[in-house]
C-alpha cells in the first residue's frame, strides 16, 4: 500500500500526471474511487481485496478527463478495458499510466499500450470456473424457467441506467435509448421497455464487454446483468475465437467475420 | 401533412383475379395521409402513367405508392413518371402485390387483406421518404491496364484509339506475354510473333499509351472514375532515356549461363538481357540476383562498354502515382509447374516437358532454332507422347475445371512435330477432345487424318525411364481398355492452366473477388462477363479463366468498350441510396463517438475518418464519414452503429421502423 | 495410449516372419503389442465381392473388440487388412445410419474411437528411431509400397498416393539408401497368386526388373501379399523373364531389426524362398 | 387454435431472397398468406432491434433471409449478419425467448421453391406454437 502511495506522490510531485485515480475508504468496508490531485492527498489511497470497481470508467467521463493526464490504479479488468477503449479509438497511447499493485503491495507502472498488452496476456482472461458453472446452471434450465427468471428480475428494473453509468464501455454520447425518431425503446420502465433495454445493452456489449461486473454491482435492484454479458463473452469466444480487451489494435468480433463462421440454424 | 397517392394496378387479371383491388384502393384511401387512391387495369401503360402524373399535379401529392408488380420490374418506370410530373423520383415506392401476393395465394379475403397490409406498409414508408438527388461523380479519363499480354495490348490499343489515355503496366521487362513465347497459333498455324509484334510496336508508339514495363501495381485507392494508383517501376539498372538498345552490353556480359524465363528454362541468357529480340521496350534489364557486380562487387563490364553511359548500378525502384478512371485487369495465367505429377516424372526427367517448353522448342526463335530436339541430349525424338489433361479435370489434383486451350494446342504441337520430323511418331493421350470453335474441330481432324497423329483415348497412369526411353503407360479405352505401353523419346504434358502466382494479392489490392482457383470473378457469369463486382474494374483474358487468343482478344475489346462507355460521360450518375453519418449542431457536431467499429465491416472501405476542428484548428473530435463515391449502400454499418449515427438513404431507420409497425397495423399509420 | 495388434491370417501363416520380426523389434523398442482379443478374419478380397454389409461387419467386429478392450489404436501390419479396417472405419464414421446397422449386425456398439494404423505410420510415430540403429542397414533399397498401403487417398490420407515417400524416409533413418524408381505402387498381381500365377509372374517380374536395373540390393515391402508374390513366386517370375533374379525381398520390420542388431534368425530371414544375402558395405560406399 | 392466423414478418435482402420470392410468384407457386415481406438492401442492414419491434407489435414469427454465404451482392453483408444472428439468437434463448419463432435462412434469387417451402414451414411451426401471447402481453407499443 505504501508503495502505491509513494508512487502516486512521486508521479504527482514530478507532474508526470495531474491526477491519480485510485481506491479510497468508502462506507463501511467498501472502497470508492478517489481522485488524488496532489502529493499531500496520496495517503488516502488504499489497496486491498475490496477494491473491485473498474476505474477505467473514469477515463470516459469528461469531468475527470479534463483534470489532465491520469494514472489509474488498475485491477486485471481495468487493464483490459484500457486496451478495449484504445481499440475503439477512445484513448491514445501515452495518454495515461496504469499502476498495477500485486498481492505483496508492490506496484508495476505500465506506461504504454504495449506494456499493458504484455501484462494482460499473462493474466487469466477466461471466465472463471465459478462463472462458467453459474452460466451453465441457467443454460441447462428449461426455456420457460429461464423466461420466468428474467421476467422476475426485469420486472424490478427501474430504467435508472446505473448499469450504463457504471460501464466503462457505455461511453456513447447518445445512447440508442435516447433516440426518439424513431423511439427505439419505450421510455417507461414497463416489462417491454425493460426487456428491450437489456437486450439492446447486451447486444451492444457483445464482443466488447471485458467482464468487470460493475453493471451488476451498480444495479440498485440486484439484476444479475453480468450473466447476460458473460453468456455473450462465452458465445463470442466459442464461435469466433475472439476475446475483447486483449490488444490496442484488434479486430472486433462483431464488425469482422470469417467466411467459415459455423452455425447450425440458418437453413 | 403528407399527401400520398395510392395507385392500385389490376395487371390485367394478374392481380385482380385473386385480390379485390377495389377494396384495397378503397381501404387505402382511409389511411391517414392518403390524399388519393385509385385502381386501374394497367398502371404501367401510358394512360396508367398519365393518371399518376395528373394526380401528382392536380392533388399536389407528396408521395406515390404504386401497388403492382415487383419493384425489380417497374420501379424505374414509375419513378420516371413521377419525375416527369415534378415529383422527386425517390418519393415513389412500389407495393409488390403481384409476385408477393396475387400470384402466390388463392383468391380469398386473406389475400386481399395481405395486399392491403403491403400497401399500408409502403404508405408508411413513403411518408418518411426524402427527396434525394442522384450522386454525380467526376470521371478521370485515363485507364490503367494491368498486364501487357495480348489481352492487355488489345485493351490498351482499343481504349487509346477511342481517344483516351492509357497507362499500361507490365511486370516483365517486355510486353508480349505468353503469346510472344508461342511458335505457331491454332487453327491457322500462323506465326505467333509475326501477328503479335506489330501490335507491340503500335503500343510503344501510340501517343495515348504510356507503357511502364518491369513495373507492378503497388496500391490502389478510390472508386470508379476516381482511382489513385501507385505503380512500382522496378530498377532496370539503366537509364532508359540514354539506352539506345544497341545490345552491346548483352553480347559482352560475362555471366551468360542463366536459365531463360522466356525460353521456359530451356535456353540461357546473360545477366543483362532483353527477354527476346523483338522485346518492347527493347531495353535491357540487369538481373541483380545473377549479375557478377551485384554478387561480388566486381565486373562493371557493361558500364565500361556502353556507348551512351546508360548503366546505373545504383538505380532504385521508382514509385509513380497516377489518377485513373477505370482499370482493365489482364494479368493472364500460368501453367501448372512443380512437383505436381510425380507419377509422370515431371521435374525429374529432363525429357518430360510442358506445353510452353514445347512451344519454345518449336519456335524459330527458340533455343533449338525451331528444330525439335529433346532437352536431355539434343537428339531429335522419334516418338513423342503428348498428354492432354495433365491435371485438368482431375479432382484428385484439385483442379476440377477444363483448361480449355490444351486440346487445341496439343493437336497443334503434334502437327508441328510431324511437320518438322516427317518420320516421327506423335501420340496424343486424351480424355475427350473439346474442339468447339471456328475451324477448331477441322483442325484436330487434320492432325489425325492428314498428319497421322495417333490419338489414344486414355489417361496416362505412369511415365518412367527405362533404358533411355520414357515408358508411357495407359489403357486404350476405345479398344477394350487394353493396357498399353509406349516407349517415347519425349513427353509433352499439357499441364493445367492456373492463376498467376500473386493473383490473390493483386485481387486484394484491387478489391476484386476471385474464385476457388484464384481466377478473378466476373460480376455475372453470363450477362456481365467483363465487369468485376467493383465498379470501374474490368477483366480481360485468362486472368478470369483459361482462354485462347481469339477469346482473350474479344474480351479485351469488350472491356475496352466498357471503359469507353464510362469515359463517354464527364460525370457518373449514381443512385443516392448510400449511408450517411449524422451531423448535429455544436457542441456535439455528430452523435458518432468515433469508435470506428463500423470501419472494418464496410466491404468497400468507404468509411473514412473525419476530424472536426474549431476555428483555431484545434481537434475537437474524430468521427466517421462515408465516402459517397465508394459506398454501395449495403447498410451493414447502419445496423452495427450503437449510437444510430449512421443511416442509409432509402432504407432509413425511420422508414423501416415505420414499415414494421405498419405491417402489423400498429403505430400512427394504422387504420 | 494402448496400441493393439491385429495380425490377420497371413501373419500367422505364410508371413510368419513378418510377425516374428515385428514382435522382435517391438520388444527391443519396449513397446507392447497385445493382440486384439478374439479377432476374426478381415474379409480380405473375398467379402466385398460378395456382400457389402459383410465386408463392413467383419472389420467392424474386430475394431469394436479393440475398442472394448480400451485400445486407442490398432496396428495392422498387413496392407490388405489395413485397407479393409480403415475403409470400414471411414465409412462407418461417415454415416451414422450405416454405423447403427453394422453395430447391430455385430452386436457391439461401434464408436470408431480406435484409430487404424499401418506399419509405416506406427514406425514413423516412434521418436528418435535413428537412436536405435546400431548397425546401419547400408544398402541400396527399392521401397515397394504396393497398391493398398497408400490408397484410396480419400481414406488413408497418410502419404501421397503417387510417388509416396514415407517408407523411403524410414529406410533412410535405418541407414539405407532408397532408390528412385517407377514401380513403388504398381500392382504385383496380388490375389491372382493362385488362380493366375502367369499374370503375377508378369507383373511382379516388371517390378523386380526395374528395381534390379536401378541398382537396388533389396526390395523392402510392408505387405504379406507383395512378399508372397515377389519372393515365393520367384521361380515363375524367372521363367517369365527368362533370367535369374537374386534380389531378396525383405519386410521393413526385418530391415529395421537388422539395423537394430537383432539376429537374423529371430527376424525369420531364413524363411524366405530367395536367400537374403547382402554384401556388407561400409557407411561411405 | 384452428382459426389462429399467425402474423409473420419476413426481413429479406433485395438481391437474393426478395428476388427469390419474386421467382416464387412468377412460377405461380402457392404459399401461406400469413407472411409479408419487408425489403432491405442486404441482410447486413437488418438491425436486431427491428426483430424486437416486430414481436412487440404483434408478430408471432419472423423470417430473416438473404444471400447464401459467398453470394452477397455486397460481398460480405451476409457474413456480418450471420455473426450478429449467432449472438442474438443465443441471447434470446438465454432470456427464455422461444427462438423457434425466428427462422433464419439463405434463399437465393433462383430458389423460388425454397422460399415457398420456407414460408410454409415457418407458418406451420408458428401455428403449432400458437400466438406469441407472452411477448405481446408485455406492456408496450399500443398494446395497452
Amino acid at each position: 500500500m505504501e508503495d502505491l502511495r509513494n508512487k502516486a506522490r512521486e508521479l504527482l510531485a514530478a507532474k508526470a500526471v495531474q491526477v491519480v485515480v485510485g481506491y479510497g475508504r468508502g462506507t463501511g468496508a467498501s472502497r470508492r474511487a478517489v481522485f488524488i490531485q496532489s502529493a499531500a492527498e496520496a495517503g488516502e489511497l488504499l489497496f486491498d481485496n475490496a477494491c473491485r470497481q473498474n476505474l477505467a470508467v473514469y477515463l470516459m467521463k469528461p469531468e475527470v478527463r479534463k483534470l489532465g493526464k491520469m494514472a489509474l490504479v488498475a485491477i486485471p479488468a481495468t487493464l483490459r478495458t484500457i486496451l478495449q477503449l484504445a481499440s475503439e479509438n477512445q484513448i491514445q497511447d501515452l495518454e495515461l499510466l496504469a499502476l498495477v499493485p500485486d498481492a505483496s503491495g508492490a506496484v508495476t507502472q505500465l506506461a504504454t499500450f504495449a506494456a499493458i498488452e504484455a501484462h494482460v496476456v499473462l493474466q487469466d482472461n477466461d471466465l472463471s470456473a465459478a462463472e462458467k458453472g453459474e452460466l451453465q446452471k441457467y443454460e441447462i434450465m428449461g426455456m420457460e424457467q429461464r423466461r420466468q427468471f428474467w421476467e422476475e428480475h426485469f420486472s424490478r428494473c427501474l430504467k435508472c441506467y446505473a448499469c450504463r453509468a457504471a460501464c466503462p464501455l457505455c461511453y456513447c454520447s447518445r445512447c440508442t435509448v435516447e433516440c426518439n425518431q424513431p423511439q427505439w425503446i419505450p421510455v417507461p420502465a414497463h416489462d417491454l421497455g425493460n426487456l428491450e433495454w437489456n437486450i439492446m445493452r447486451a447486444m451492444h456489449l457483445a464482443g466488447r464487454c471485458i467482464n468487470c461486473g460493475d453493471c451488476s454491482r451498480a444495479c440498485p435492484v440486484g439484476i444479475p446483468l453480468h450473466l447476460l454479458n458473460q453468456k455473450l463473452i462465452s458465445e463470442v469466444y466459442t464461435h469466433f475465437n475472439s476475446r475483447s480487451g486483449m490488444a490496442a489494435k484488434a479486430d472486433h468480433a462483431m464488425s469482422t467475420f470469417k467466411p467459415n463462421d459455423a452455425e447450425d440454424f440458418i437453413r | 401533412m403528407a399527401r400520398i397517392g395510392v395507385f392500385v394496378c389490376h395487371c390485367g387479371e394478374n392481380i385482380s383475379a385473386t385480390v379485390d383491388v377495389k377494396k384495397v384502393a378503397e381501404a387505402a384511401s382511409r389511411i391517414p395521409g392518403v390524399a388519393h387512391s385509385v385502381e386501374y387495369k394497367y398502371m404501367c401503360s401510358d394512360p396508367g402513367q398519365q393518371m399518376i402524373r395528373n394526380a401528382i399535379r392536380e392533388k399536389n401529392l407528396t408521395g406515390v405508392v404504386v401497388a403492382a408488380c415487383s419493384p425489380r420490374m417497374h420501379e424505374p418506370t414509375f419513378r420516371r413518371a413521377c419525375a416527369e410530373a415534378g415529383l422527386n423520383p425517390f418519393l415513389c415506392e412500389m407495393a409488390n402485390i403481384r409476385e408477393h401476393c396475387s400470384w402466390v395465394h388463392e383468391k380469398s379475403e386473406a389475400t386481399t387483406h395481405k395486399a392491403f397490409d403491403i400497401v399500408r406498409t409502403l404508405v408508411a414508408k413513403v411518408k418518411r421518404n426524402k427527396a434525394l438527388l442522384p450522386i454525380k461523380v467526376p470521371v478521370t479519363k485515363t485507364a490503367l491496364v494491368l498486364g501487357g499480354g495480348i489481352a492487355g495490348i488489345q485493351a490498351s490499343l482499343d481504349i487509346a484509339n477511342s481517344g483516351h489515355k492509357v497507362i499500361l503496366v507490365e511486370k516483365e521487362p517486355s510486353i508480349g506475354g505468353h503469346m510472344s513465347q508461342l511458335s505457331e497459333t491454332f487453327p491457322t498455324l500462323d506465326c505467333s510473333q509475326c501477328i503479335l509484334t506489330p501490335r507491340m510496336v503500335e503500343v510503344a508508339q501510340h501517343p495515348n499509351i504510356t507503357l511502364h514495363s518491369y513495373s507492378e501495381l503497388e496500391s490502389m485507392d478510390g472508386f470508379i472514375g476516381n482511382f489513385k494508383v501507385r505503380i512500382r517501376k522496378k530498377a532496370r539498372s539503366l537509364d532508359e532515356k540514354l539506352c539506345t538498345g544497341c545490345g552491346l552490353c548483352v553480347q559482352k556480359c560475362p555471366s551468360k549461363k542463366i536459365s531463360s524465363e522466356f525460353d521456359a528454362g530451356l535456353g540461357l541468357r546473360p545477366a543483362i538481357y532483353v527477354p527476346f529480340p523483338q522485346a518492347v521496350p527493347n531495353k535491357p534489364v540487369i538481373d541483380r540476383e545473377h549479375c557478377t557486380y551485384y554478387r561480388t562487387g566486381k565486373c562493371r563490364l557493361c558500364e565500361k562498354i556502353c556507348p551512351t553511359q546508360a548503366i546505373r548500378f545504383d538505380q532504385e525502384d521508382e514509385i509513380i502515382e497516377a489518377d485513373i478512371g477505370a482499370v482493365v485487369v489482364a494479368t493472364g495465367f500460368d501453367i501448372k509447374h512443380g512437383d505436381f505429377f510425380p507419377e509422370y516424372g515431371y521435374g525429374k526427367y529432363k525429357d518430360v516437358i510442358d506445353g510452353l517448353q514445347f512451344e519454345r522448342l518449336a519456335s524459330a526463335s527458340g533455343p533449338t532454332l525451331g528444330e525439335i530436339r529433346r532437352p536431355s541430349d539434343g537428339q531429335v525424338p522419334q516418338t513423342v507422347v503428348f498428354v492432354a489433361c495433365a491435371g485438368s479435370r482431375d479432382p484428385a489434383k484439385g483442379i476440377e475445371y477444363c483448361s480449355k486451350i490444351c486440346c487445341m494446342y496439343t493437336a497443334k504441337h503434334a502437327m508441328l512435330y510431324k511437320h518438322k520430323v516427317h518420320h516421327g511418331k506423335p501420340f496424343v493421350f486424351y480424355m475427350d477432345i473439346r474442339a468447339g470453335g471456328k475451324m477448331y474441330e477441322e483442325f484436330v481432324r487434320r492432325a489425325m487424318e492428314e498428319d497421322g497423329v495417333q490419338y489414344i483415348r486414355s489417361r496416362v497412369s505412369r511415365i518412367y525411364e527405362r533404358g533411355g526411353k520414357l515408358v508411357v503407360k495407359g489403357a486404350d479405352t476405345l479398344l477394350g481398355s487394353r493396357p498399353l505401353e509406349i516407349e517415347a523419346d519425349l513427353v509433352v504434358l499439357a499441364t493445367a492452366g492456373v492463376a498467376q502466382a500473386g493473383a490473390e494479392q493483386l485481387a486484394q489490392r484491387l478489391h476484386v473477388s476471385f474464385d476457388a482457383h484464384k481466377f478473378y470473378a466476373e460480376a455475372h457469369p453470363k450477362l456481365r462477363p467483363v465487369e468485376t463486382n467493383t465498379a470501374g474494374i474490368f477483366l480481360a483474358g485468362a486472368c478470369q479463366a483459361p482462354k485462347d487468343i481469339p477469346e482473350s482478344v474479344a474480351q479485351a475489346s469488350g472491356a475496352a468498350a466498357k471503359v469507353a462507355i464510362l469515359f463517354s460521360q464527364s460525370e457518373l450518375v449514381r443512385e443516392p441510396l448510400i449511408a450517411v453519418v449524422d451531423r448535429q449542431a455544436p457542441p456535439l457536431y455528430s452523435s458518432c463517438v468515433g469508435c470506428f467499429l463500423c470501419q472494418p465491416s464496410c466491404p468497400y472501405q468507404a468509411i473514412e475518418k473525419e476530424e472536426i476542428r474549431d476555428r483555431d484548428g484545434q481537434l475537437i473530435k474524430t468521427i466517421a464519414k462515408v465516402n459517397p463515391g465508394l459506398c454501395q449502400g449495403c447498410g451493414t454499418c447502419v445496423a452495427l452503429c450503437r449510437t444510430k449515427s449512421i443511416d442509409i438513404q432509402g432504407f432509413s431507420h425511420e422508414q423501416v421502423y415505420a414499415e414494421v409497425l405498419a405491417l402489423l397495423n400498429r403505430g400512427e399509420d394504422n387504420v | 495410449m494402448k496400441t493393439g495388434f491385429y495380425p490377420g491370417c497371413s501373419m500367422k501363416g505364410s508371413a510368419r516372419e513378418y510377425s516374428e520380426s515385428l514382435l522382435a523389434v517391438a520388444r527391443e523398442l519396449g513397446r507392447e503389442l497385445p493382440e486384439v482379443p478374439d479377432w476374426n478374419c478381415c474379409g480380405a478380397t473375398a467379402a466385398h465381392n460378395i456382400d457389402t454389409d459383410l465386408a463392413l461387419a467383419l472389420p467392424a467386429r474386430i475394431l469394436a473388440a479393440a475398442e472394448k478392450d480400451g485400445m486407442n489404436e490398432v496396428l495392422v501390419p498387413c496392407a490388405a487388412c489395413y485397407s479393409r479396417l480403415s475403409v470400414t472405419r471411414h465409412e462407418l464414421l461417415d454415416d451414422e445410419a450405416l454405423r447403427n446397422k453394422i453395430s447391430g449386425l455385430v452386436e457391439a456398439d461401434y464408436q470408431g474411437t480406435a484409430k487404424v494404423v499401418n506399419i509405416i505410420e506406427w514406425l514413423a510415430s516412434i521418436p528418435d528411431l535413428e537412436a536405435w540403429v546400431k548397425k546401419p542397414f547400408a544398402h541400396r533399397v527399392a521401397c515397394y509400397y504396393g497398391c493398398l498401403l497408400v490408397r484410396p487417398p480419400g481414406v488413408v490420407k497418410f502419404d501421397r498416393p503417387e510417388e509416396p515417400q514415407s517408407m523411403d524416409l524410414l529406410l533412410k533413418k535405418m541407414g539405407a539408401e532408397p532408390i528412385d524408381w517407377a514401380f513403388k505402387t504398381e500392382c504385383c498381381g496380388a490375389g491372382f497368386s493362385v488362380s493366375r500365377t502367369d499374370l503375377v509372374a508378369k507383373l511382379s517380374g516388371l517390378i523386380l526388373e526395374d528395381a534390379v536395373s536401378r541398382g537396388a540390393e533389396a526390395v523392402i515391402v510392408a505387405c504379406p501379399m507383395c512378399h508372397l508374390n515377389l519372393d515365393m513366386r520367384r521361380p515363375q517370375i524367372e521363367k517369365q523373364v527368362g533370367k535369374k533374379i537374386n534380389i531378396p525381398v525383405i519386410y521393413i520390420t526385418q530391415a529395421l531389426g537388422l539395423a537394430m542388431g537383432i539376429p537374423a534368425r529371430k527376424l525369420g530371414l531364413q524363411r524366405h524362398k530367395v536367400a537374403v544375402k547382402l554384401s556388407p558395405r561400409t557407411a561411405e560406399s | 387454435m384452428s382459426d389462429f392466423n399467425p402474423k409473420i414478418v419476413a426481413f429479406v435482402c433485395n438481391w437474393c431472397t426478395y428476388a427469390g420470392a419474386d421467382l416464387t410468384g412468377t412460377s405461380r407457386m402457392k404459399y401461406s398468406p400469413q407472411v409479408s415481406i419487408i425489403r432491405f438492401p442486404c441482410t447486413g442492414r437488418i438491425d436486431f432491434m427491428l426483430l424486437l419491434k416486430a414481436f412487440a407489435s404483434g408478430a408471432d414469427g419472423i423470417i430473416v433471409s438473404g444471400c447464401h454465404p459467398n453470394d452477397c451482392h455486397y460481398s460480405s453483408g451476409n457474413f456480418h449478419a450471420r455473426r450478429r444472428w449467432i449472438v442474438f439468437r443465443s441471447l434470446l434463448d438465454f432470456l427464455g425467448i422461444d427462438v423457434r419463432r425466428v427462422r433464419f435462412s439463405w434463399v437465393s434469387a433462383a430458389e423460388g421453391a425454397k422460399w415457398a417451402q420456407l414460408v410454409n414451414e415457418t407458418a406451420e411451426q408458428i401455428r403449432l406454437l400458437g400466438p406469441f401471447k407472452r411477448y405481446h402481453q408485455l406492456r408496450g407499443l399500443g398494446v395497452e
